[in-house]
């Protein structure tokens, strides 16, 4: 039952995200935006159309939606969002590696169509991803230090008692994994969900060529994966709300969730999208933060 | 176990080899030679895991090669689990080889290949269960000269002949130090045992830093760890693709066997330089390596590259293991030499299954060159699935088993963190894992997606069609213990942790090699079965409903697509290579044909030279040229000089030596 | 036993004066050869020392010796018969010439044979002497321009070596006084002997007898000589001639202060390494070479023995190995110099190709010389590295190291390049089996020293080593 | 004894130094004769031995040796002059370093006296003759510098008293002669074949 709400949580929450974030672009770009429920009915529409399936695409093209949102929910079931207790608890190595895996099968099929864009995309994803994993790692390591456990779920949610809970190292990890949010998701500066320009794009690239259900799966696991990362940073700075009874926490979750959402709209109507090269940097002061917090926590 | 075994086997190993190097027909001599190889590495699997692993330590004494010291075999827990590796993989490889030897039938030359390979094999088994120094050094000369001539069996082509020189040069002096650190020991104790090492302790450091250095040098260069690996990526491309399997599968490993034997068993209580030493090594083996093969568009060539990569994290998890128990922290010193031992095994299964994929491919597509390849999963889907297994094992994709070994390490890792002093170290070297594991997989994406995805690049790559079963097995059996060791990894696991129960703290708890709580593959495995299977079904109800189609990829309105305006590998590792350009160096030539004004042609040509090659070895070896061009005015041919060396000679001796 | 030792080659040297045609010295030569070689086997299992007279005697170092040089010979002899049945084929040389091989071959193994069975030393020096006088002519057997500036050399170099030898036997006469100068007598005097001009005798023993041996920096005959004598020649010089040099030093090394032979043999072994290691590499020529191969293993003979210890027997046996591979080699590079017409390495290729058996031979001697498991100079050489590492010498234990690897390099590069690749154009004829055979007996002899070093022959020589240390 | 010893050297260096092949030829066999009486002032008994070894180093170094060199020059019809690579000056001041060189290392092995007298004089005897070997042009010139040589060494062992029995005496005698015999069989080879007596310019076996 549990199992159940939570996923069921994860996935409704997903297009919500999605939707408030452009809303908030919109609302501070002085435009009036689309309602915050149109990735709802976006997906309805794509769930009732049928596919146009690339002739040079193989199985793995096939596979590859299906595989890149079950990987998702399993990492859903992972993570803690209204409660500490989650139906699959997951050490956080585990969890960072099976994140590789939807990707994989994502990147794969970017491919498999046989189309320049889809190459670009994939090889671009795959490039950020890579350099991303050493920032990853180390804030994950500082978050399982700061919670003392090696579950995802278990080292989010525990305020270590007699602190304060905003301790500088606090600050810094959940900086980095706000950082690392924007690149792992497909946000600006890292990338455009927006555009249109092909050449651009990274994550539109590689799903080009999906369509109908196909599309409306990976849209969605990509909902669901911002969403994870949303709960695991708001996990960070918020800790007690995991602890508050049921029918408090799921209401606080979903604030928690239209909060980042608000604040990644935010971050992207006031920023640019960086040139491709500069990502490198981008990514290696994530790492460089996650350092400094460990050794901050380390000092301390 | 009785003491003629071992010689049983090495019957049932060269027998076979013998007779088909005898006999006429090609096709027969290869079914005798490579069937008889298969059949004495199952026999040797079959002995090893009911016998040796039960008994062990087992010690069989053998005539002794030399008059001065006695030999033996000496099997004990680690001796077995490398005996495992050696006989699993040369049975499937064998049976491979059976159908892929085939394209050497027409030259008279491919009858003295079973031979080779079983004595490699042989050799191999002979190496690990070696109990004192000379049966050792006689076994691994035995491996490096059959696996020399394994490389070279394609000698009328320049780049083989070139390969398998680097290579026997390099593991000649790779030789020598192994050579100089057993001395050094046996100087020490005055035994040739292994037994007998054991158990006097170096008591000089300068001799200890010494033997660990040779140790390093000679095992290092045989397992291709980072500076020693240039002879890595020339022997492997050029060897015969189950050569391939088998050098890079399990004879790199004996060098990671060596290393673990000198550390753990020979040196008593090294110092925490060498494994700090080791785990630095290993990571800087682990990153040059994948760099390296992202750039490479030569499949076997990248895999090549690849070997030097995992040897890295094998040495992450050993020299951390070393490090720990220096610095007094046994359980997470058993964790991470248990991941380590794990990845071994790990690596050669998912490695030999990548080369046997790459040697399918070569078969039917004659071509190492990935940006003529393409589509290929339609014309051999079952090498397609297979290799795409061991390329999400090799990416250390969870559930599959290089992701197994490598969690083992972190776990081992996070553990030592978890003490107090050094933990910068195990972080930085987590860190670094994690740089080495995303560059993986952006590899495997690239070589998946060009060879087996899209569409096929060249006429070559369009006909290719799945080999014979009797390479399918092989490949077949590999793949699922990609699988089945990435979701069922405690079967190893437990052993491990029985070897090297040595390292644990009063008695240790056994159940440290079960992942804790949240870190189960089973469950994992079965949450990702059943949420995939039923979002495919889901899929396909939808699909059916709403109807499918096909149509041409969406070219952007740009209808005339072909084939060569896919996104090549180049392309797509060019975004690492140009974060990376420090390192890679990459030397871009670009050609023009011209007619009239007219451009016709432009070709880009990007190279990658290797930093140490480049920067080290090509230099060094220039000068020794140099060098001995400059010798040769010793012998000008006039014997005026000649005599004034011999009047120089005594005058010198004659003032000087008194 | 010693005259009939001395009377084989004795009457080879007649039969092959006798004989009419070709085959028929030959056949002389090795029906002699196979003499002197079962002589010298019943010697060699026999314990009792054979002697004749003050001047004759054949103790266990010299019978190891003897074996050596009648085994080689032997095979060599054997050897002969079909290099020169090619050789007159190709219309190389005449049928007198081929003669005059069996005349001087069969004196040059007589000379041979005296030095191995002196018991006065300078006896066994005008013996010395007479192997270079004796061999000279082997040298320049083909007449041409070459061979002769070679043999000039030869001879020259030679001489002055050797009488640099003799001058050292004088000192030692000088040091002895009244002992007789023999090398049973010498070193139970050993005590009594006058330490400086014991010095000066070994300078000039070491000198002189290793410019026969090919020490450098004396060795620069040794190129020019082995390269242009025939094929058997140039075995018989490499093989065993070098041998008869080293035992002359051995006899008088029992008298000699180990202190002060120690620095000097070590200075004299590492250079005589290190020269080939240099010039190895740049080698165009196949027989020079393996020239250089030898001195190269003469000078890591004699560095084990400035090691001393374990690495004493390590030095005899290398001896042996030295001599099987080498002369080996030297057969198959004979026989391939007639196929190919040329010494050039560079229009040698692709030999595996084309005549499998060749390729094996080649390729398998190439690593038995350069010490590579599981042949036989693996042991003698990994012996010495033992002994020099017991002794302290750490850091000429690494430079030897070093310079074997930088060898074995070198060696295996150019064996790469001739027994591998695309075949000649020209189809080989099939595998002379005279010249061949004995190759093939040889590389399994390799093969069986290198997988089991026989414990009698090992006892033998440790025996041996005790009898050669210096005092 | 010391009076011959020193006519001996000053005899090897008047070879040393001269210009024409005859004299050098003449010088050498005067040494022969000097290096003949040796035996007698040495060891004068058994006078039968000594007799015996006077006849031998006569009849092969002052008869047969300079007969072969004298052979050889006319059958060869070379110019009498003997070039050498050197000036006659420096090979003087290069035959006096040695010579200095000899006297500091027999000192310095310990050596004294008649000892230091009797080995250095032999030395410098050799070395000049080895210099000879080194520095001369021609092959000839090369053979006349091997036989001062082996005269340094005989003169050594003469006055070092060193003996042995008489067989193995003459054997020495019998190698030296065939040495410089067969030395003189190639000369006339290599004249034959070169048409010259240049061993500078015989260098083609070379690295």
């Amino acid at each position: 039952m549990k199992f159940v709400a939570h996923i069921t949580l994860f996935i409704l929450l997903g297009p919500l995200l999605v939707g408030v974030v452009r809303k908030t672009k919109a609302f501070l770009s002085c435009r009036q935006g689309a309602s915050v429920f149109q990735p709802f009915l976006d997906l309805w529409k794509l769930f009732r159309r049928g596919i146009v399936r690339s002739t040079s695409a193989s199985w793995v093209f096939d596979l590859s939606a299906p595989v890149v949102l079950g990987a998702s929910l399993v990492l859903a079931a992972a993570t803690p969002l209204w409660s500490r207790e989650v139906p699959l608890p997951m050490h956080f190595i585990l969890f960072l590696y099976l994140m590789a895996l939807p990707r994989f099968f994502q990147t794969l099929a970017g491919l498999d169509t046989g189309s320049a864009f889809g190459g670009l995309g994939s090889s671009r994803e795959v490039a950020v991803s890579a350099m991303a994993e050493p920032a990853l790692i180390l804030s994950f390591c500082g978050l399982a230090y700061l919670g003392g456990a090696d579950t995802v779920s278990g080292m989010v949610a525990v305020v270590p008692p007699g602190r304060i809970p905003w301790r500088p190292e606090v600050i810094l990890l959940a900086g980095t994994m706000f950082l690392l949010l924007l690149a792992e998701n497909a946000r600006i500066p890292v990338d455009d969900p927006a555009t249109h320009l092909e050449l651009t794009m990274i994550h539109e690239a590689m799903v080009l060529d999906h369509a109908g259900v196909d599309l409306a799966m990976i849209q969605l696991a990509s909902g669901v994966r911002l969403v994870l990362f949303s709960a695991i940073v708001s996990g960070i700075l918020f800790p007690q709300a995991l602890s508050l009874p049921t029918f408090l926490a799921i209401p606080a979750a979903v604030v928690k969730v239209v909060l980042s959402g608000a604040l990644i709209g935010a971050v992207e109507a006031g920023m640019a999208r960086m040139k491709l090269s500069r990502v490198a940097s981008y990514l290696l002061i994530a790492t460089v933060l996650a350092a400094i917090a460990l050794s901050v926590r380390y000092a301390g | 176990m009785p003491s003629a075994l071992p010689y049983v086997l090495a019957a049932t190993f060269l027998v076979p080899g013998i007779l088909a190097l005898l006999i006429r027909d090609p096709c027969r001599s290869r079914v005798v030679g490579f069937g008889g190889g298969a059949v004495a590495s199952f026999l040797g699997l079959v002995l090893t895991l009911v016998g040796a692993m039960r008994e062990a330590p087992v010690r069989i004494p053998l005539p002794a090669p030399v008059p001065w010291a006695a030999s033996e075999l000496f099997l004990d827990g680690l001796s077995a689990f490398f005996l495992v590796l050696v006989f699993f993989i040369g049975f499937l490889v064998s049976v491979y080889a059976i159908g892929y030897m085939k394209e050497f039938d027409a030259r008279r030359r491919g009858q003295a290949a079973p031979l080779l390979l079983n004595l490699l094999l042989l050799s191999m088994a002979f190496v690990v269960s070696a109990g004192d120094m000379l049966s050792f050094l006689l076994g691994w000369e035995a491996m490096s000269l059959a696996s020399y001539f394994l490389v070279v069996l394609n000698h009328e082509k320049r780049e083989a002949r070139q390969a398998g020189l680097i290579y026997l040069i390099a593991t000649h002096i790779g030789t020598g130090g192994i050579l100089l650190a057993f001395l050094f020991l046996v100087q020490t104790t005055g035994s040739f045992s292994f037994n007998g090492f054991a158990t006097v302790p170096i008591s000089d450091p300068a001799i200890l830093c010494a033997t660990f250095w040779f140790a390093l040098l000679g095992f290092g260069t045989k397992a291709g760890v980072f500076p020693f690996h240039i002879w890595l990526p020339y022997a492997h491309p050029e060897a015969p693709s189950p050569v391939s399997a088998v050098m890079s599968g399990v004879m790199i490993k004996m060098g990671i066997y060596g290393i673990v034997r000198f550390l753990f068993y020979l040196l008593p209580s090294p110092p925490a330089s060498f494994g700090a030493t080791l785990l630095a090594l290993g990571l800087l083996s682990g990153v040059f390596g994948v760099l390296y093969a992202i750039v490479q568009h030569d499949l076997k060539r990248l895999l090549a590259f690849h070997s030097v990569e995992n040897i890295g994290i094998i040495l992450i998890g050993i020299g951390a293991a070393s490090l720990c128990q220096a610095t007094g922290r046994p359980d997470a010193a058993r964790l991470l030499l248990v991941g380590g031992l794990f990845h071994v095994l790990n690596h050669a299964t998912f490695k030999a299954l990548l080369f046997l994929g790459a040697g399918a491919v070569l078969q039917g597509t004659h071509t190492r060159n990935i940006e003529k390849l393409g589509g290929l999963m339609r014309g051999m889907p079952l090498t397609g699935v297979a290799f795409l297994a061991g390329s999400l094992a090799i990416s250390a994709v969870p559930p599959f088993n290089g992701f197994a070994s490598e969690f083992t390490i972190y776990r081992g890792l996070w553990a030592a963190v978890g003490g107090a002093g050094t933990g910068g170290i195990y972080l930085a070297a987590m860190a670094g894992l994690a740089l080495i594991g995303g560059l993986a997989v952006v590899c495997f994406v690239k070589v998946v997606g060009t060879v087996f995805l899209g569409n096929a690049r060249s006429a070559q790559a369009s006909a290719a069609r799945d080999p014979s079963v009797a390479m399918e097995f092989p490949m077949g059996t590999l793949a699922l213990f990609c699988l089945g060791l990435g979701v069922f990894p405690s079967i190893v696991l437990d052993r491990l942790m029985e070897i090297t129960s040595f390292l644990s703290s009063a008695g240790g708890p056994a159940s440290v090699a079960v992942p804790a709580a949240g870190g189960k593959p089973f469950t994992v495995a079965i949450a990702l079965a059943i949420a995939i299977g039923g979002l495919w079904l889901l899929r396909t109800f939808l699909l059916r409903r709403n109807g499918q189609r096909a149509g041409g990829t969406w070219g952007c309105g740009f209808p005339y697509a072909t084939p060569r305006m896919q996104y090549t590998a180049s392309s797509f590792a060019d975004p690492i290579l140009h974060v990376f350009r420090g390192i890679l160096r990459p030397h871009t030539t670009r050609t023009e044909r011209l007619s009239g004004r007219f451009l016709l042609e432009v070709e880009h040509e990007t190279h990658f030279h290797d930093l140490l090659e480049n920067g080290l070895y090509l230099p060094v070896y220039r000068l020794f040229v140099r060098a001995a061009f400059q010798a040769r005015r010793l012998h000008p041919g006039y014997i005026h000089l000649y005599l004034g060396y011999i009047l120089g000679a005594v005058v010198l001796l004659l003032v000087f030596f008194h | 036993m010693i005259p009939l030792l001395l009377l084989s080659p004795v009457a080879g040297v007649i039969l092959a004066l006798l004989a009419r045609a070709p085959w028929q010295a030959a056949l002389g030569t090795a029906a002699c050869a196979a003499g002197l070689l079962s002589g010298a086997v019943i010697q060699g299992m026999s314990p009792r020392v054979a002697a004749w007279g003050d001047l004759l005697r054949l103790d266990e170092l010299g019978s190891y010796f003897l074996l050596i040089v009648a085994g080689i010979h032997f095979l060599c002899s054997v050897s002969a018969y079909g290099y020169f049945r090619r050789e007159l084929e190709g219309g190389h040389i005449g049928p007198a010439k081929v003669r005059m091989y069996h005349v001087w071959t069969n004196l040059f193994v007589l000379s041979m044979v005296v030095v191995v069975c002196s018991h006065h030393l300078a006896l066994q020096w005008v013996a010395v002497e007479a192997t270079t006088l004796f061999s000279a002519p082997l040298i320049y057997l083909h007449g041409d321009r070459r061979g002769m500036e070679a043999a000039w050399k030869y001879l020259l170099i030679c001489s002055v070596g050797i009488a640099f030898a003799f001058l050292g036997i004088i000192f030692l006469s000088r040091a002895a006084g009244d002992i007789p100068l023999t090398y049973t007598a010498l070193p139970l005097a050993a005590k009594r002997l006058d330490p400086r001009f014991l010095r000066l005798a070994f300078l000039f023993f070491l000198v002189g007898y290793g410019t026969k041996m090919g020490l450098a920096p004396m060795h620069t005959w040794l190129p020019d000589a082995h390269s242009q004598a025939p094929g058997p020649a140039s075995a018989m010089l490499s093989g065993v001639l070098l041998n008869c040099a080293l035992l002359s030093i051995l006899r008088v090394a029992p008298a000699i202060p180990g202190a002060y032979a120690s620095p000097l043999l070590i200075l004299f072994g590492i250079l005589s390494i290190a020269v080939p290691a240099l010039l190895v590499a740049v080698q165009r020529d196949i027989k020079r070479l393996l020239a250089f191969s030898s001195i190269e293993n003469m000078g890591i003979v004699v560095l084990g023995l400035g090691f001393g210890g374990a690495a004493r027997p390590a030095a005899l046996l290398h001896v042996l190995n030295h001599s099987v591979a080498k002369v080996l080699l030297f057969l198959v590079a004979g026989d391939l110099i007639l196929r190919f017409g040329t010494q050039k390495i560079r229009h040698i290729h692709g030999i595996l190709r084309e005549s499998p058996l060749r390729g094996v031979l080649l390729f398998g001697g190439i690593l038995a010389i350069t010490g590579s498991p599981p042949f036989g100079a693996f042991w003698s050489e990994f012996g010495i590295l033992v002994g020099g590492i017991a002794g302290g010498h750490l850091a000429v234990s690494l430079v030897y190291l070093i310079l074997l690897a930088i060898l074995f390099g070198s060696f295996l590069m150019y064996g790469s390049d001739m027994v591998f690749g695309e075949g000649v154009p020209r189809k080989l004829s099939g595998p002379e089996l005279w010249c061949l055979l004995p190759a093939c007996v040889l590389l399994l002899a390799s093969l069986w020293l290198g997988l089991h070093v026989p414990s009698g022959l090992y006892k033998t020589l440790e025996r041996l080593s005790i009898v050669v240390a210096f005092s | 004894m010391n009076t011959i010893t020193i006519l001996l050297l000053l005899l090897g260096f008047h070879i040393a130094v001269t210009e024409r092949i005859p004299t050098a030829i003449r010088s050498l066999a005067a040494q022969g004769a000097l290096l003949a009486l040796l035996p007698f002032l040495a060891s004068p008994r058994p006078l039968w031995r000594a007799a015996a070894l006077g006849f031998a180093t006569v009849a092969v170094k002052s008869v047969a040796i300079p007969a072969i060199l004298t052979h050889a020059v006319s059958r060869l019809e070379i110019k009498r002059e003997t070039e050498s690579l050197v000036s006659t000056k420096t090979s003087v001041l290069l035959t006096g370093v040695l010579s200095l060189s000899a006297f500091v290392a027999c000192a310095r092995f310990g050596l004294s006296g008649q000892d230091q007298l009797g080995a250095a004089a032999g030395l410098t005897l050799l070395f000049s003759g080895l210099l000879m070997m080194t520095t001369r042009v021609k092959a000839i010139t090369q053979v006349i510098g091997f036989v001062v040589l082996e005269n340094g060494i005989f003169l050594f062992g003469a006055s070092s008293g060193s003996e042995f029995t008489l067989p193995i005496e003459l054997g020495i005698f019998l190698d030296l002669f065939v040495a410089v015999f067969l030395m003189g069989i190639l000369m006339l080879k290599i004249q034959r074949t070169f048409t010259h007596m240049d061993v500078r310019k015989i260098h083609t076996l070379k690295d």
